[in-house]
């Protein structure tokens, strides 16, 4: 079973959760950390499933996180898909310049 | 039906001169108005006449339902009896002379619309006769209006004259504010007696007499404020002081509408509702002594700025005021019937003097100012005689008609031994005085003395047609001999038979009974004043012309005050049309625009500015749109941790 | 397992691939007209499965096919519907005649049916994703467009944040609960010693990930850059079928398996739905761009919606679901008319542009002008249906608060609406736009007839929405 | 107490790694920590009992995302020198909501506690006999076929999105068309000519070779898209 | 079936429809289009009209109730269903509504030059909504026309109104907007208790006497702003300066009565507690009205807006009238508004004869129209003297009717409320004596032209109304005369039985 405490998983996963977001909104550099920030949060969640899904003793969660894994994984195929074209048209790929619509 | 007839012929050629006038022309449409009235008149002196000679009773004649409303019915309905023959008789004949009158008079006018000015006349004519025929106050009501409407039309019959325009609002809007009152008389009538016929209500007059109304925080006989509130009516329409503003203007109309509404017929429609209303007024004492008061103040104001003014017109109508007051006195003090004999010998001279007015202006080449007249009493003489009459009558000088009705208002307001008979009597006493003072005030400054006119002017003064002759001396065969004829049915010995029960009176109402045992001083008084009156007029103005401008440099602030007939005018305007006026643009300018539109339109603009705040959020960064998502749900999570578990 | 309840789905997806083949075989003749039409060909087939395919819940409870399902599938079919229809004179025009648009829209409603059917978080969140991915690449489908890509971009990061959030959640409802399925979750949650912060935070955070999809305050930020931004069939297909499905969600899993604890989530959809509604009127008031003004009133819209939730009552779901038939039809009409907003081959997104259409355009003025008015909520359109009925179970619930704040906020919003008409009649006229195609005509004309007759014979339609809505609360 | 040793040496590079993943300077740098991220979080999992997903995270995220991740790093060739680094103005209040969120959720796990019941509710209990990857595969591939299958769908419109947008057929590059080499034969592009001697090239009439026009296919729908939609 | 053998309501109601429908298909040139949606528009309406003459032969004046009831099913489940049906009360606003249709189309004849099939379309679309508003027995039914009457409305301002047409249209479109949805809530909360809208049902059903409070109000911010009272009248004088002649008419002939009508069909009969209990509000709001807008009028410069302001006082008259809650009282109140809804009206078209002339409604730029135009200034004198409440005219039976039920309630609210009889005789007078007197001072006015017999068609209906109306006031007032007195007795009773309940229940 678990060598530590389904809390210690949930702390860790409650701090990756947090530093992804973070990643998010906090960062000004560059949308790539932004998709990756995006892959920490997917991270937190799935690290937060497989803790439960031992504790559990269940099955679920870790069918679950193959899904997961999987969106995850079209998921970063398509950003990375719109960051490249995004690229292409504005030359730029600073959080900041995706500005062009507001108000 | 006769009476029937007297009252509806002059609708018909009122309806057919006005809608076809332009088509048929002005010689028709006269022939058409004439013809309708003299058919009136012929008709309600028949009726007159056989209601007196008993060949008829009194009854009612109805027309058919008008309004309804639950208990509220009100039918259309003529009423025949004593007081309206007398008063039907009265109207048509006048209103004929007028109408014949007329022809002469307007034969020149410059608007060539002179069919439309005979339909106005019909139109008044009739309504009139529906208001002193009607057998419930609304129909009354609808009279009421009606001559004022018509009023209306025949001041502003020039209308291209600014002042007429303005004159003929004036007229209308005063006599609203009294019809303000009267339409609440109504209701306060049907809510006591609920119903405003007059048969009813007068029928049920001892059942309601303690009932009561509750107005301005205390509670009064419901008879007291009724008799208030038709007052108020009746003051306006009778030009009693306070709404008696509207007249004088009111002579901005032809000379023959002067004669006809404003002297003879419209404003003594107060005097008649007086009258009609007696079986309620006469359990309303309070109301009366109001009635005396006013109509005693009304006499002697009128009286002392008629001394003042300059312009013929005026002066007759200012002494109609003064007239007027009078019969209200009567009423006051519940000599109704002697009210009702003033009006009617009143209708004769007033008329004459109108229209022998008129006369004076058409020989002056429309001049009205007195101050350039005189000397022309050669030139005219009969026109002058007939004055002399209408002022004779006016004055109270006896064996015409005006000494009988006159006296017996002074006498009644003497007998009816109260403190405001006793303030009637006296200024209706001095009224006399002046009355006669400023009537042949009047025909000195007119007749007499050097020409002031410019020669042209003397040059063509004639004698006017027979056309407008004609009716003067029919009038004046009223003015003289009205009096004495009627005087013995009306107020004298046979009174009950003659008004049967036209006029009830109350039980405790014997002023016509005391009237016979006034002190003869008493009797004597209106004499003595008004040949005083002479007196004096012909010492000023002829003898020793300058005491009036002496007088008026002696005491010029009093002077001054009655030239401009008590500020009365100033007051309004002052008081209540410029304030109104402030009050109207301030609403307008400061209420609606600012403020009431303010607050949608400051909300407009508050919701436009929230959304340009709202909307700054929105400024395309992901960073904040996902900082914002991540407030929500902190926020969220937030209150449900805090609040909701 | 009965596999036939996802039949619909099956087929779908199937006759998807086939298109996808035929597309990219295709080599002679541009295939995406006819890529188009038989995607519209596949939905209706999907139709008729969905109508005709059986009830019951399969697939060890990931699935379940029920009159709620049902109706929702059958709205998004037609929506998407809409939208390819609306695409095919739209992208000629952009140079965007590509057969994987049909493609992408099919499995994006591949993904809309899934979740319309799900009652299993997992399947929530598989189907959702399905749905999201297709429609990150539709927004940025003008690959050479900087807007779209920027509107794909927005989308991308947000959306993929959103449904990060919606997972963390699902991971703390499958956690503090032990299950993911609706019908467990129910039972459990029936207890109340059973119900534990964390499941009740993991719930905070599975609305807030379906909330940003149908974008509700404050989830919504994406919605107007992305509007704008996003090619106009693109953003037709959001402002209708994914705000569809992704309401149905999120009113299955409020009602179903979180259907004991009204009390605690109600206050929170209150809050949303009263932000969203005054957002959506307020915001929209400033716009010069129409689609950014479809944008917030789409928010505000949603806030509507999410009153018929809050209500927590059959009669609220039944509003729900009639707000979002009427919306559909609102919205896609309009749309409709803004790709018909075109001079000289260019694309015209400024609301002065349609100056003087009355004169120009009458037909097209026409039309607009009843969705504008069907939006601002005036009787008889359907817009005002849509929100009789959930203003109606507003009332029945005694949300006075909600409810007025609801009507106020719809004046304001009829501000924006009618100032639209005011341009179109009121102001000069503008050179006319280009003729339109059949396919606009035809889709306004549809959508137009719909929201004026809807009033004549509502009994129907009323009594599925009834009926759905009877299911999720047994 | 091994296991709870390297439960917090993985966690804490875990967690250190994450923190760079978003804080380097260079995306490169952040790639390569997210790499390191994913190995450890790989171990939690080893460590947790999720041995196949563990494999998995390695395999997928490292051997595919991360790549990926660092391809288009470094395919977009950005001036990294231009990166504006630090970060937004709101970072305090940033912090602080980031840091409340974090609290609620602490707090909220310590609420926590498993019920008896609760295990009843329990779809695919862990077997002890059978291993991890088997156990899975037999949910994947029989219960959960339809999510299975619905993912199946989530990859191929992936594929079909990172087709769509990014390859692009440019007018440049020359595709070979076999089935029009195939079809070629000789007298279309060889002419026998026999030559005087001593006689140029132009007197013979030969300026070039015979070419046929061979424009490529512009059909396709994936061309030309320089005029926008706006 | 109901008394005329056929859905005759119906058939009145959605027949302007498809006299629309015709004219969208009209096809052609410019002015082909025009004149033939001008006489489609024409002959539906008058058809209308004749059909709606049925009404008035068939009618029973002596049953209270409901007639030509006509019933389908609509929602049946949630109790709304489309049911039309008339009552004393409604009756004559649905021959007013078909009555002044004609008049407007026909009065916008040669006005209207632009865009004529999308005007006479709107004009149709406006009967429709306007008769099936007074028509509805279903409280569903009502609101669906009583808002559905905003549309025609906005856009009749907007397209074929003056220079501020923009903002008086978005002010009327706004402000009645605002005041209905809160009515909409209202009447869900009705159903949520009574659980249908059908109206008969919910005038005997009792409300508790707190929700009364809320849905009165709620059903005066709604009311309010149509009829409109003081202080929401402001977009009144905006729209009516704004709008088109017939538009104006329209809207001070039908609109304004709908908030009216509103009231007494559902503030009244259905929350009798609270109508008594708020009706000293009422009274204030409406005396503020009579004195107030009376006032603003005087200080006007244009002559709508000065008919606009005068139209709010004469409201303030109505809704005195209802809540005084005696048989005097709304009768004067209906007669008031049937009155007003012609005269006002007509003085409209009045304004309109002379602004299609000289094109400005400027009050100073005219003057001595008497004098080239005798047959005009007669009109107008008719109908400012009727607007003034002359007796002979329509305009005083109301009038005086409402004073004598307010005098039952209240001295100083009689007195208050009929202050309008002398402000509106100033404002009136001193409008025409400024229009019609005086010497004729522009070139423009000198060659101006009398009625001609398109005007001349126009007016003579209305002017055989107003007198009419004022002579023999009961051809009209019997049609309403039993469900009036049945409604005050209801109400009584309703009262009667609260005090009884207040009574028994402390003990």
């Amino acid at each position: 079973m678990m060598a530590v405490s389904l809390y210690h998983y949930l702390f860790v996963s409650a701090l990756l959760l947090v530093l992804g977001i973070f990643g998010i909104f906090l960062n000004r550099k560059n949308v790539i950390v932004i998709l990756m920030s995006i892959e920490l949060i997917l991270l937190a969640a799935n690290l937060n499933f497989v803790a439960f899904s031992a504790v559990l003793g269940d099955l679920v969660g870790q069918v679950f996180v193959m899904f997961t894994l999987t969106v995850a994984a079209a998921e970063a195929a398509i950003g990375l898909a719109i960051v490249v074209i995004y690229f292409r048209n504005r030359g730029s790929i600073q959080v900041e310049d995706v500005n062009l619509m507001k108000g | 039906m006769l009476f029937a007839v007297a009252i509806f012929a002059p609708l018909l050629g009122s309806a057919i001169a006005g809608l076809f006038g332009k088509a048929i022309g002005d010689r028709a449409a006269m022939a058409v108005t004439i013809l309708c009235m003299l058919l009136a008149s012929g008709c309600g002196v028949s009726a007159f006449i056989e209601l007196e000679s008993g060949d008829t009773t009194a009854g009612v004649i109805s027309l058919g339902t008008w309004v309804e409303a639950g208990t509220f019915h009100v039918d259309w309905a003529l009423r025949y009896d004593a007081l309206s023959a007398v008063m039907v008789a009265m109207v048509t004949c006048v209103a004929t002379l007028i109408h014949i009158y007329s022809i002469g008079y307007m034969a020149h006018d410059e608007n060539h619309t002179i069919w439309r000015f005979f339909s106005y006349l019909s139109l008044f004519s009739f309504a009139m006769l529906m208001l002193v025929s009607a057998d419930n106050l609304l129909q009354l009501f609808f009279g009421w209006e009606g001559v004022g409407l018509a009023s209306y039309l025949l001041i502003g019959y020039w209308y291209y004259r600014p002042s007429a325009g303005a004159a003929a609002m004036k007229a209308f809007i005063v006599n609203r504010v009294g019809d303000l009152g009267f339409a609440l008389g109504i209701a306060l009538v049907f809510f006591t007696f609920g119903s405003i016929d007059f048969s009813t209500v007068f029928g049920a007059v001892g059942q309601h007499q303690d009932a009561a109304y509750h107005v301005l925080g205390h509670t009064y006989r419901a008879y007291e404020v009724i008799g208030i509130l038709l007052f108020i009516g009746a003051m306006g329409k009778s030009a009693q002081i306070g709404l008696h503003v509207w007249l004088p203007d009111a002579m901005e109309g032809p000379t023959p509408v002067s004669a006809l509404i404003h002297a003879a017929t419209m404003v003594t429609a107060g005097v008649f509702l007086m009258a009609r209303f007696s079986p309620v007024l006469d359990y309303a004492p309070g109301a009366l002594g109001f009635v005396t008061f006013i109509g005693a103040t009304t006499a002697l104001f009128a009286a002392t700025v008629g001394c003042t003014q300059t312009d013929i017109k005026r002066v007759i109508a200012y002494s109609t005021c003064s007239q007027l007051g009078y019969m209200f006195v009567a009423a006051g003090v519940g000599a109704y019937q002697a009210s009702i004999f003033h009006l009617l010998t009143h209708a004769f001279f007033k008329a004459l003097l109108f229209l022998t007015a008129g006369s004076v202006i058409h020989a002056m080449s429309d001049e009205q100012d007195m101050r350039k007249m005189g000397g022309i009493w050669r030139l005219i003489p009969l026109t002058y005689t007939m004055m002399w009459v209408g002022n004779l009558a006016l004055g109270g000088i006896p064996f015409f008609s005006g000494y009988y009705s006159k006296d017996a208002i002074i006498e009644a307001a003497w007998a009816s031994c109260s403190l405001v008979g006793h303030y009637g009597f006296w200024c209706t006493v001095i009224a006399a005085f002046l009355t006669a003072f400023y009537s042949w005030r009047l025909i000195i400054l007119t007749f007499h003395g050097a020409p002031r006119a410019d020669h042209h002017t003397m040059e063509h003064v004639h004698e006017s047609p027979a056309v407008m002759t004609v009716p003067l001396l029919l009038l004046a065969v009223g003015a003289v001999f009205a009096g004495w004829a009627f005087h013995d049915q009306m107020i004298g010995p046979d009174w009950k038979a003659f008004w049967g029960d036209a006029i009830q009176i109350a039980a405790s109402n014997h002023v016509l009974h005391d009237m016979e045992d006034v002190p003869g001083w008493v009797s004597l008084t209106p004499l003595v004043v008004g040949l005083a009156g002479i007196a004096t007029a012909y010492v000023f103005y002829m003898f020793v012309p300058g005491i009036p401008g002496a007088l008026a440099a002696a005491f010029p602030w009093a002077y001054r005050f009655l030239l401009n007939k008590w500020y009365f005018d100033e007051l309004y305007a002052a008081v209540i049309i410029r304030p109104v006026q402030y009050l109207a643009q301030g609403l307008w300018q400061i209420g609606d625009v600012t403020i009431i539109d303010g607050i949608p339109n400051g909300i407009a603009a508050l919701t436009e500015d929230g959304s340009s705040q709202v909307v700054k959020i929105q400024n395309g960064s992901i960073a904040v749109y996902a900082f914002a998502m991540l407030i929500g749900l902190v926020l969220l999570v937030s209150i449900f941790l805090l609040f909701l578990r | 397992m009965n596999w036939t309840l996802a039949l619909p789905e099956i087929v779908l997806a199937v006759l998807g691939m086939a298109i996808l083949m035929f597309g990219v075989l295709q080599k002679r003749h541009n295939p995406f007209h006819l890529a188009s039409m038989l995607t519209v060909g596949a939905f209706l087939v999907a139709g008729m499965l969905v109508i005709a395919g059986p009830e019951g819940l399969g697939y060890h409870g990931q699935f379940t096919s029920d009159p709620f399902s049902r109706f929702v599938q059958v709205l998004v079919l037609v929506a998407s519907s809409l939208t390819v229809i609306a695409s095919l004179d739209y992208n000629d025009h952009a140079n965007l005649r590509r057969f994987e648009f049909p493609v992408l829209i099919l499995f994006a409603t591949v993904g809309m049916l899934v979740m319309a059917g799900a009652s299993n978080l997992m399947t929530l969140y598989v189907g959702l994703e399905l749905q999201s991915l297709s429609i990150y690449v539709l927004a940025a489908f003008a690959r050479d467009e900087l807007r779209s890509t920027e509107a794909g971009l927005k989308y991308f990061v947000l959306g993929s944040l959103a449904s990060g959030l919606l997972l963390y959640g699902i991971s703390l409802v499958y956690g503090f609960s032990g299950t993911m399925e609706f019908d467990k979750l129910a039972m459990t949650l029936a207890d109340p010693t059973k119900v534990s912060a964390g499941l009740i935070v993991g719930i905070v955070f599975i609305v807030a990930g379906l909330a940003f999809k149908v974008s509700a305050v404050p989830f919504h930020m994406w919605t107007p850059d992305v509007y704008e931004g996003a090619p106009t069939p693109v953003t037709l297909l959001m402002g209708t079928a994914p705000k569809v499905a992704a309401m149905a969600l999120l009113v299955r899993a409020m009602a179903t398996p979180f259907g004991h604890l009204l009390g605690q989530w109600q206050q929170l959809i209150v809050l949303v739905s009263i932000a969203s509604m005054l957002l959506g009127a307020l915001a929209a008031i400033g716009q010069k761009n129409i689609k950014r003004l479809m944008a917030y009133s789409s928010i505000g819209h949603m806030g509507y919606v999410l009153i018929g939730l809050a209500a927590g009552t059959p009669n609220g779901i039944r509003g729900v679901l009639i707000y979002l038939v009427t919306y559909v039809f609102m919205n896609a009409g309009t749309f409709a008319c803004i790709i018909a907003m075109r001079r000289r081959g260019r694309s015209l997104e400024r609301i002065s542009d349609l100056g003087g259409l009355g004169k120009t355009d009458p037909m097209l003025a026409m039309w607009l002008t009843v969705f504008m008015f069907s939006m601002a909520g005036i009787p008889p359109f359907a817009g005002f249906w849509g929100k009789y009925f959930i203003f109606t179970a507003a009332v029945q619930s005694g949300m006075w608060a909600l409810a007025v704040i609801g009507v106020l906020t719809s004046v304001i919003g009829a501000f924006y609406y009618i100032r639209i008409i005011k341009v179109m009649y009121f102001d000069t006229a503008e050179a006319a736009f280009d003729p339109r195609s059949a396919s606009l005509s035809t889709l306004a004309a549809v959508s137009g007839l719909f929201t004026t007759l809807f009033f004549v014979f509502p009994a129907p339609l009323v009594g599925a929405a009834e009926a759905a809505a009877k299911v999720l609360f047994g | 107490m091994i296991a709870a040793v390297a439960f917090y040496v993985f966690a804490l590079i875990l967690l250190a790694s994450a923190v760079m993943v978003v804080s380097a300077r260079n995306p490169v740098h952040s790639v390569l920590f997210l790499i390191l991220a994913f190995f450890n979080a790989a171990a939690l999992f080893l460590l947790a009992g999720a041995e196949f997903l563990a494999m998995i995270l390695v395999i997928v995220y490292v051997g595919a995302v991360a790549v990926l991740f660092l391809f288009v790093v470094m395919m977009l060739d950005v001036n990294f020198a231009e990166l504006r680094s630090g970060f937004q103005r709101y970072t305090p209040i940033g912090l602080a909501i980031g840091f409340v969120l974090a609290a609620e959720l602490f707090i909220v796990f310590g609420g926590w506690k498993i019920a008896p019941d609760e295990m009843s509710l329990r779809f695919a209990p862990t077997a002890a006999n059978v291993n991890n990857t088997a156990q899975l595969g037999k949910l994947i591939y029989t219960d959960y076929i339809f999510l299975f299958q619905t993912a199946g769908l989530v990859l191929l419109v992936a594929m079909i999105g990172a087709i769509v947008l990014t390859l692009r057929d440019r007018q440049t590059s020359r595709h070979q068309n076999i089935a029009r080499q195939i079809a070629r034969i000789p007298a279309d592009t060889l002419e026998m000519v026999s030559v005087r001697s001593g006689a140029g090239m132009t007197e013979i009439g030969i300026r070039r070779p015979k070419v046929e026009a061979a424009v490529p296919e512009v059909e396709h729908a994936t061309t030309d898209h320089d005029h926008g939609a706006h | 079936m109901n008394a005329a053998g056929f859905p005759l309501l119906s058939l009145i109601t959605w027949l302007p429809l498809l006299g629309g429908l015709i004219i969208m298909y009209v096809r052609g040139d410019e002015a082909t289009v025009a004149s033939n949606a001008r006489w489609a528009a024409l002959w539906t309406s008058l058809i209308v009209f004749v059909l709606s003459l049925v009404l008035w032969v068939r009618f029973d004046p002596a049953d209270p109730g409901f007639q030509f009831i006509e019933q389908a099913s609509w929602l049946p489940q949630w109790g709304i269903t489309y049911k039309l049906g008339v009552d004393g009360i409604s009756v004559l606003f649905v021959l007013l509504s078909t009555a002044l249709t004609p008049i407007c189309i026909l009065a916008s004849w040669e006005a209207i030059k632009t865009r004529v099939r999308e005007y006479m379309l709107a004009f149709l679309i406006l009967e429709t909504m306007m008769v099936g508003m007074f028509a509805a027995m279903d409280f569903v039914v009502f609101y669906m026309f009583f808002e559905g009457v905003l549309i025609p409305m906005y856009l009749i301002i907007g397209i074929w109104g003056g220079p501020r047409r923009v903002y008086a249209a978005m002010k009327f479109f706004l402000f009645t907007l605002a005041g209905s949805v809160l009515m909409l809530l209202a009447l869900l909360a009705m159903w949520n208790f009574a659980g249908t809208t059908d109206i008969p049902t919910l005038l005997h059903t009792q409300f508790p006497a707190s929700m009364q409070t809320w849905l009165f109000l709620a059903f005066l911010a709604s009311f309010a702003v149509k009829v409109p009272m003081w202080p929401v009248h402001t977009w009144l004088p905006d729209a009516h300066v704004e709008a088109p002649t017939a538009g104006s008419v329209i809207l001070a002939g039908v609109l304004l009565k709908m908030g009216a009508y509103g009231f007494l069909r559902f503030s009244v009969p259905m929350l009798p507690l609270a109508s008594a209990h708020l009706a000293p509000l009422m009274f204030a709001l409406s005396v503020v009205a009579v004195i107030y807008t009376s006032l603003v009028a005087l200080a006007q410069t244009d002559m709508k807006k000065l008919i606009a302001y005068s139209s709010v006082a004469h409201m303030g008259v109505v809704t005195i009238g209802i809540f005084t809650i005696n048989v005097q009282g709304i009768s004067g109140a209906m007669f008031q508004m049937l009155s007003h809804g012609i005269v006002s009206g007509a003085l409209f078209l009045c304004v309109g004869v002379v602004y299609d002339r000289i094109h400005t409604r400027d009050i100073a730029r005219y003057g001595g129209l008497a004098d080239r135009m005798p047959a005009y200034a007669l009109l107008f004198m008719l109908f400012a003297m009727a607007s003034i409440g002359l007796p002979g005219t329509s305009g005083f039976v109301g009038e005086f009717l409402v004073l004598v039920g307010a005098f039952q309630v209240n001295f100083w609210l009689a007195l208050l409320g009929s202050l309008g009889m002398i402000l509106g005789a100033a404002y009136m007078l001193w409008l025409y004596r400024r229009i019609i007197f005086g010497r004729i001072t522009r070139d423009d006015l000198r060659a101006i032209l009398d009625l001609s017999p398109r005007e001349m068609a126009v007016f003579a209906p209305l002017v055989v109304l107003t007198l009419w109306m004022g002579i023999y006031p009961s051809s009209f007032s019997v049609f309403w005369d039993a469900t009036v007195s049945t409604m005050v007795e209801h109400h009584q009773a309703a009262l009667a039985a609260t005090v009884k309940l207040a009574t028994v229940i402390p003990q």
